[in-house]
């Protein structure tokens, strides 16, 4: 006690408490952190991560000055594996921190189509508007937001991730201040045998220098009509697990354009993908690789310069490993190398699925084989779009991602079959299929009765294209 | 406050453990004074504990040869990192550990790749901050007492360069 | 020159030179070395690998009174991949070296079929028999060896790999004795911007203690009329590169029975893949985990108890690795399920496309569609057989394993299409089946022309079935 209020005078400049948002004030006690929190706009590519800083010419609302690359352009498949889709048109290359509030505000995703305040929960620091939406209930704030437009909600906001977020103002300790981190934790030690799970009291600090970082990067869906944000991991988190869970729920996140497929969208599960890889069993976290300590002057602070560690081996890898830093670097593109290539030609097959299922619509083949093959082009679509949106290429865990497009290219000669009436549906799709019928029925049906008031068009846990696009 | 758990550092520096260390001083311990004034004024000259003390037995040869090619050959000996250094622990993980070694050595029971035991192991890291207080003290202070950086998970070679 | 002399005297209790075969002479001098090494009789299982001891009764000229494992009956569709080869009647769990010449000559694949004494190269000291044919020049004992049936050829040695086959006997220094290894190595060195490289002069004591072993756990082939052992490696020893080899040769192992593929054989590519690893990329070398150090008193000693590193994870691994046994073994398990799993799933597909095959035959499919889905059935089949025949089961190289079940995954894919008319024929294997197809047709002419002389069956570099069958 008597030791912690020394280092507290020590430290303390001003006076810091849940209501200080501001990253600049934390920063007068905390002026190292703060300025390598503030290098997060800096923009440099690696071989494959990392980002370029684009020209951008300021338009309307839309301010800015770079914007990071178009993933859409360097791989146009991606366009057919999201046809219908928000994404389809607009993906960029993710950057530093600092961007994320404006690279939401400006999206096409959100200029062009209906999105719910949920967004926010992973772009903007949401600490303070949880608990003053709740009247200091974050979980009651957080619903509150989920319900909003995300005009409405974006207007409560004014920082990217701050160090509110992540940090206890009184103690700086590490916390969780997103609840759908909070639920899905539960889930996830429940499934593991750890019942009643309470991360902000039960988790050690090890384990907290992953999981802040899990609030956001993991894949996600929006549950229900209260779009709640939520994330898979009822049966675990590796992505077969993840799959079972949306196949076992029934959720569909759109309908592919061409092939009228209830799909799924993956998004970031860097998360997940850490976990299966040998880091993770070594305990190697995730502020380890990408908040390396740095010696300044006579103190280690974690560099909150987060960013891609191949810009940093020499802090990152290098206290672990004794290899030389282009061996390291050689290393990791060896692995990203043999991940994309597997990845490109799945993504070859899953681009002739597509194909064969428009082509035989069009031919008028039998309903039930279009419907089989139709199963199997979610399932394909689905794990190629997880190692594609895991923002690693595949070196969190290299041989799992493989794994993954291994079964990804299996689904898709299983899809090709199936149109041949040469393979059955997959089994596991019925329930997401059945739902997804229902709900268009009943959305017809709605639409039939006329336009009662200007309600949403979709019921589903989805964003549809508005008119205006 | 109860004495941190498994942190003889923690305890030495907590309000009892430094009333014990002044209680000494005040009756005029002088073993105290001269190694308290030997471990935290002048590290290197308590490089005088010889080494060669360990390597009496064969089997720490390894873990010599290995300690020579580190970065601390030359700036730590095997107590430095290997023994506690508050009075009571020191002899008590001295006895124990004599004990430990003749038996695994008398009985040859033990792993040719010895594995450090998590109570050494404990010892070891609170010898790290001995030293190296001053340039971790920030990035401990945002943690709980009981949840300190645990040193070797990254530096696991400094002391035995593989 | 000092040092050697004091080192002789030292352990010199015979004399030893390029005369003495015997390990047991050997031992004289290095007792140590020489015990380990006949431990080699021990079996004993782990998880993937390791071998149990399967009680035999000896009958006629197999004596053995153990056998390993049946691999056949515990995966059934290794017999249809191999439909018509001599592998399909046996084929076992590998055990320690001390067996290596017992089962070779026991094996229904010498026993029932025509096999060349090429085979003994790998299964029996050969250092000196090599230079007791070629008069001194190994070559030249190599090419007559190749050039006898194995029954005449087997008479004339006595012991497994013996320490002349490792060691130098007036140095002791590892040597590389089979003539076969210091092309291939010569051709890849080459193909690395390394021109005639001499093994035993050029190659580092790090690189011998990999490359001693290279000798024999690599994939090869019986080239031409003279059924030269030769490894595949003049465009690199990935398992793209030595496919691409096969289908630049043109070179056919034998025509599958269901299919009439002419097909390819893998065999243990240990090496191969050990080479795709991080440990290779380490330096790491076999005998670091297969014959580390250990302490005999106060003298360290390579363990010449060639085995499973998973029965001696404290000297294998411990040296480099700070985790604990138990945390180690679940590392490699977690590697090898994950390879299994995707393993599995990929040989699935392959049985699905030899059924599909046979079906379209019978059902008088139109050849240039049969054709087409016969190269992707080569291919995925040698894709398949490499990951099967290597004895790590994927640990050697995780991410390259996996990701060649992927490629294999894709071939069936378009094997199967291509029966349906909707995929081309895998350009590459042109030239092999043309080959194919000249030879059967010259061996139906001579068949037509009389039985001339009791000529061998087959004039193809590989076996083919006697009808003693
Ligand atoms: C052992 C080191 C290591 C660990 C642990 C680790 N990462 Fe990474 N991460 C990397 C490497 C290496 C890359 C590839 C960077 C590149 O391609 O430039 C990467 C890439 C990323 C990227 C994309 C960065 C970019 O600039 O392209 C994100 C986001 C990311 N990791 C998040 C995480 C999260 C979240 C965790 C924990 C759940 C985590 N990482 C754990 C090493 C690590
Ligand atoms: C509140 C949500 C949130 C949290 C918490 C969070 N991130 Fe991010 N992270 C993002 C978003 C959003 C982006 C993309 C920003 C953009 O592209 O505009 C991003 C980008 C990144 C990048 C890419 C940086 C670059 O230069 O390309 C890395 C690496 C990264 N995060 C790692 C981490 C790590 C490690 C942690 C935990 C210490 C973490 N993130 C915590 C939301 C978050
Ligand atoms: C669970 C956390 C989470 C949620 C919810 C979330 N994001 Fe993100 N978002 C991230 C992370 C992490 C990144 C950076 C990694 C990446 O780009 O894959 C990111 C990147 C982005 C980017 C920059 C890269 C790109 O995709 O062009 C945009 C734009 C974006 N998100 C928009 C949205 C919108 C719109 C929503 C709501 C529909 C949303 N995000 C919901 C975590 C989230
Ligand atoms: C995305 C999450 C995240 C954000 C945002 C963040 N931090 Fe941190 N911070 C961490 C992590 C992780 C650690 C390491 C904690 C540990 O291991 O005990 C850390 C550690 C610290 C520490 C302890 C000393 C050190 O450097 O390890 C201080 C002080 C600190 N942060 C200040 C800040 C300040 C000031 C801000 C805002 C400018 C901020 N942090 C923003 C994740 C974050
Ligand atoms: C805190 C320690 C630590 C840090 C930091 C770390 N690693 Fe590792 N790394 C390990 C451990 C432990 C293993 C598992 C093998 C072992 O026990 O040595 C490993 C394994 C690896 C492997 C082989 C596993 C594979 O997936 O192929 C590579 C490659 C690797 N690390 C690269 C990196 C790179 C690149 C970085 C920096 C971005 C990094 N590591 C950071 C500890 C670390
Ligand atoms: C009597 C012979 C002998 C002497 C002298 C000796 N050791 Fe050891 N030491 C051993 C043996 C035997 C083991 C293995 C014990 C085991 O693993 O169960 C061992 C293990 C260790 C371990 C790891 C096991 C643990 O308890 O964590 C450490 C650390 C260690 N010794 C340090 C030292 C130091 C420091 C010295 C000198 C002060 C020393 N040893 C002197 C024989 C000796
Ligand atoms: C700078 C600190 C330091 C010094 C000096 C030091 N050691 Fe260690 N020692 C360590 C650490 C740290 C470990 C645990 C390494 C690990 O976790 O793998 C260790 C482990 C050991 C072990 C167990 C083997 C193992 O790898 O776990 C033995 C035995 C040992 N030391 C003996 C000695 C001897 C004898 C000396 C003096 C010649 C010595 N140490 C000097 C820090 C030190
Ligand atoms: C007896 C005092 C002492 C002890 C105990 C000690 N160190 Fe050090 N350490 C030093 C000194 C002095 C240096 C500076 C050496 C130099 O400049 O070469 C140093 C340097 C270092 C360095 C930088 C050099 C490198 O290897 O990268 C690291 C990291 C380090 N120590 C970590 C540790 C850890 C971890 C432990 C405990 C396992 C430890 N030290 C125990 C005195 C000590
Ligand atoms: C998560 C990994 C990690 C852990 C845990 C860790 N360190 Fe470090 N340490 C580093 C890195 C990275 C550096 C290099 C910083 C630099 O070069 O700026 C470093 C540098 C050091 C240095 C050398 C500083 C200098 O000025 O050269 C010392 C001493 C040190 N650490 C001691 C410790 C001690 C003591 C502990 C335990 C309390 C510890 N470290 C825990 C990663 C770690
Ligand atoms: C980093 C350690 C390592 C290296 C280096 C290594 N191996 Fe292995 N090897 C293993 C492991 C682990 C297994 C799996 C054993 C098991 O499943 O029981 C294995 C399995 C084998 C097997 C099957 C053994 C059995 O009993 O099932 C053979 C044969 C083999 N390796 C040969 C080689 C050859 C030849 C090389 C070099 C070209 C090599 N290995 C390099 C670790 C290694
Ligand atoms: C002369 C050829 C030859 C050489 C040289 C050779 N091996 Fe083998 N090895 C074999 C054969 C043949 C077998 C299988 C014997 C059997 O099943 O009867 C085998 C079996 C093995 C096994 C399986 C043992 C078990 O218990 O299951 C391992 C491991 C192995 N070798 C590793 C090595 C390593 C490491 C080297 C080099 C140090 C090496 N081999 C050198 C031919 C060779
Ligand atoms: C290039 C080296 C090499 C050649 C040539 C070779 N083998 Fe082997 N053989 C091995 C190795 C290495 C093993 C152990 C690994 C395994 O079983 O995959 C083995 C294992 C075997 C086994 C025991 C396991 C099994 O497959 O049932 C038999 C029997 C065998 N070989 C027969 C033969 C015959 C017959 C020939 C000739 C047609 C031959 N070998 C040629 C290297 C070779
Ligand atoms: C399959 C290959 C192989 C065979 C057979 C073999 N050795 Fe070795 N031997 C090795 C390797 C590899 C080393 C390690 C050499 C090095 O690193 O310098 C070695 C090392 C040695 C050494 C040097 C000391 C040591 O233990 O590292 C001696 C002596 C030795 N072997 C004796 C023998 C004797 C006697 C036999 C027969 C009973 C034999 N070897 C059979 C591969 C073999
Ligand atoms: C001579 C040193 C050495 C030996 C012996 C060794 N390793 Fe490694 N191992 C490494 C290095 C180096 C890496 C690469 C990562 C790194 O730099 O730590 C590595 C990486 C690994 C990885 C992660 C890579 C992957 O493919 O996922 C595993 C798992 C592993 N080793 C297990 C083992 C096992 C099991 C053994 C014993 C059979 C073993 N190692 C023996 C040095 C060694
Ligand atoms: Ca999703
Ligand atoms: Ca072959």
């Amino acid at each position: 006690q008597h030791k912690q209020e020394a280092q507290d005078t020590n430290f303390a400049v001003v006076q810091l408490d849940e209501t200080v948002v501001d990253p600049a004030v934390w920063g007068k006690n905390f002026p190292l952190q703060y300025d390598m929190y503030k290098r997060t706009t800096d923009q440099q590519r690696t071989k494959f991560g990392g980002s370029e800083a684009v020209p951008h010419v300021p338009e309307g609302a839309d301010a800015r000055s770079t914007v990071a690359g178009q993933k859409l352009e360097k791989d146009p498949r991606l366009v057919q594996m999201w046809a219908g889709y928000a994404f389809a048109t607009d993906y960029r290359e993710k950057r530093g921190h600092a961007y994320m509030l404006v690279d939401q505000r400006d999206t096409k995703r959100v200029n062009e189509f209906k999105q719910p305040g949920t967004c926010l929960n992973c772009h903007a620091s949401m600490a303070k508007v949880y608990k003053d939406l709740g009247n200091g209930d974050a979980k009651a704030g957080f619903d509150k937001i989920n319900h909003m437009t995300y005009q409405e909600a974006t207007k409560l906001v004014d920082h990217p991730v701050a160090c509110i977020d992540c940090h206890d103002p009184k103690t700086m300790q590490l916390r969780i201040t997103r609840p759908a981190f909070q639920e899905g934790i539960k889930a996830l030690k429940a499934s593991q045998g750890v019942p009643n799970f309470d991360v902000n009291t039960q988790a050690t600090t090890q384990e907290m220098r992953s999981f802040v970082c899990a609030q956001c990067h993991v894949e996600y869906y929006f549950k229900g009509k209260d779009k709640t944000l939520t994330f898979p991991w009822a049966k675990g988190v590796n992505l077969d697990n993840e799959f079972a869970y949306y196949q076992e729920v029934g959720f569909t996140d759109w309908e592919h354009k061409t092939t009228g497929t209830p799909m799924l969208k993956a998004q970031h599960p860097e998360f997940e993908m850490w976990n299966q890889g040998v880091h993770a069993k070594a305990g190697v976290t995730c502020a380890d690789c990408h908040m390396p300590y740095t010696a300044v002057g006579a103190q280690k602070v974690s560099d909150h310069w987060v960013r891609s560690p191949m810009l940093n081996v020499n802090k990152s890898c290098q206290v672990c490993h004794h290899a030389s830093e282009d061996e390291l670097k050689s290393r990791v593109e060896t692995i990203q190398t043999r991940v994309a290539t597997s990845r490109s030609q799945a993504f070859d097959g899953l681009t002739a699925l597509i194909k064969d299922i428009e082509d035989a619509k069009k031919a008028g083949a039998p309903q039930d084989r279009i419907v089989a093959a139709q199963t199997w082009h979610r399932k394909a679509s689905f794990y190629i779009d997880y190692v594609i949106s895991e923002n690693s290429t595949g070196f969190h865990a290299p041989e799992e991602s493989i794994r993954y497009m291994q079964t990804a290219t299996d689904a898709v000669r299983k899809g090709q079959l199936a149109l041949l009436g040469k393979e059955k549906a997959d089994p596991t799709a019925a329930k997401a299929f059945q739902m997804w019928k229902e709900k268009k029925a009943a959305d017809a049906k709605a639409a039939a009765a006329g336009p009662k008031a200007p309600a949403t068009p979709a019921a589903t846990a989805t964003p549809t294209p508005t008119p205006s696009r | 406050m109860a004495a941190p758990q498994g942190s003889r550092l923690g305890w030495l520096l907590s309000p009892r453990g430094l009333f014990s260390v002044f209680l000494s001083l005040g009756i005029g311990t002088l073993v105290g004074v001269v190694l308290f004034t030997m471990v935290y004024a002048n590290g290197a000259s308590y490089l005088s504990s010889d080494p060669k003390a360990c390597v009496n037995c064969h089997v720490m040869n390894t873990e010599y040869n290995a300690w020579v090619k580190s970065s601390h050959g030359k700036v730590a000996t095997c107590n430095d990192c290997h023994t506690p250094h508050d009075l009571v622990g020191k002899y008590l993980t001295k006895a124990e550990h004599g004990w430990n070694h003749s038996l695994a050595f008398t009985t040859g029971n033990f792993p040719q790749n010895i594995q450090i035991k998590e109570r050494s192991l404990a010892t070891v890291e609170e010898n790290c901050l001995r030293c190296h207080q001053q340039l971790v003290e920030g990035i401990q202070h945002s943690r709980p007492t009981n949840q300190k950086v645990s040193c070797v998970q990254c530096h696991a070679d400094v002391g035995h360069m593989r």
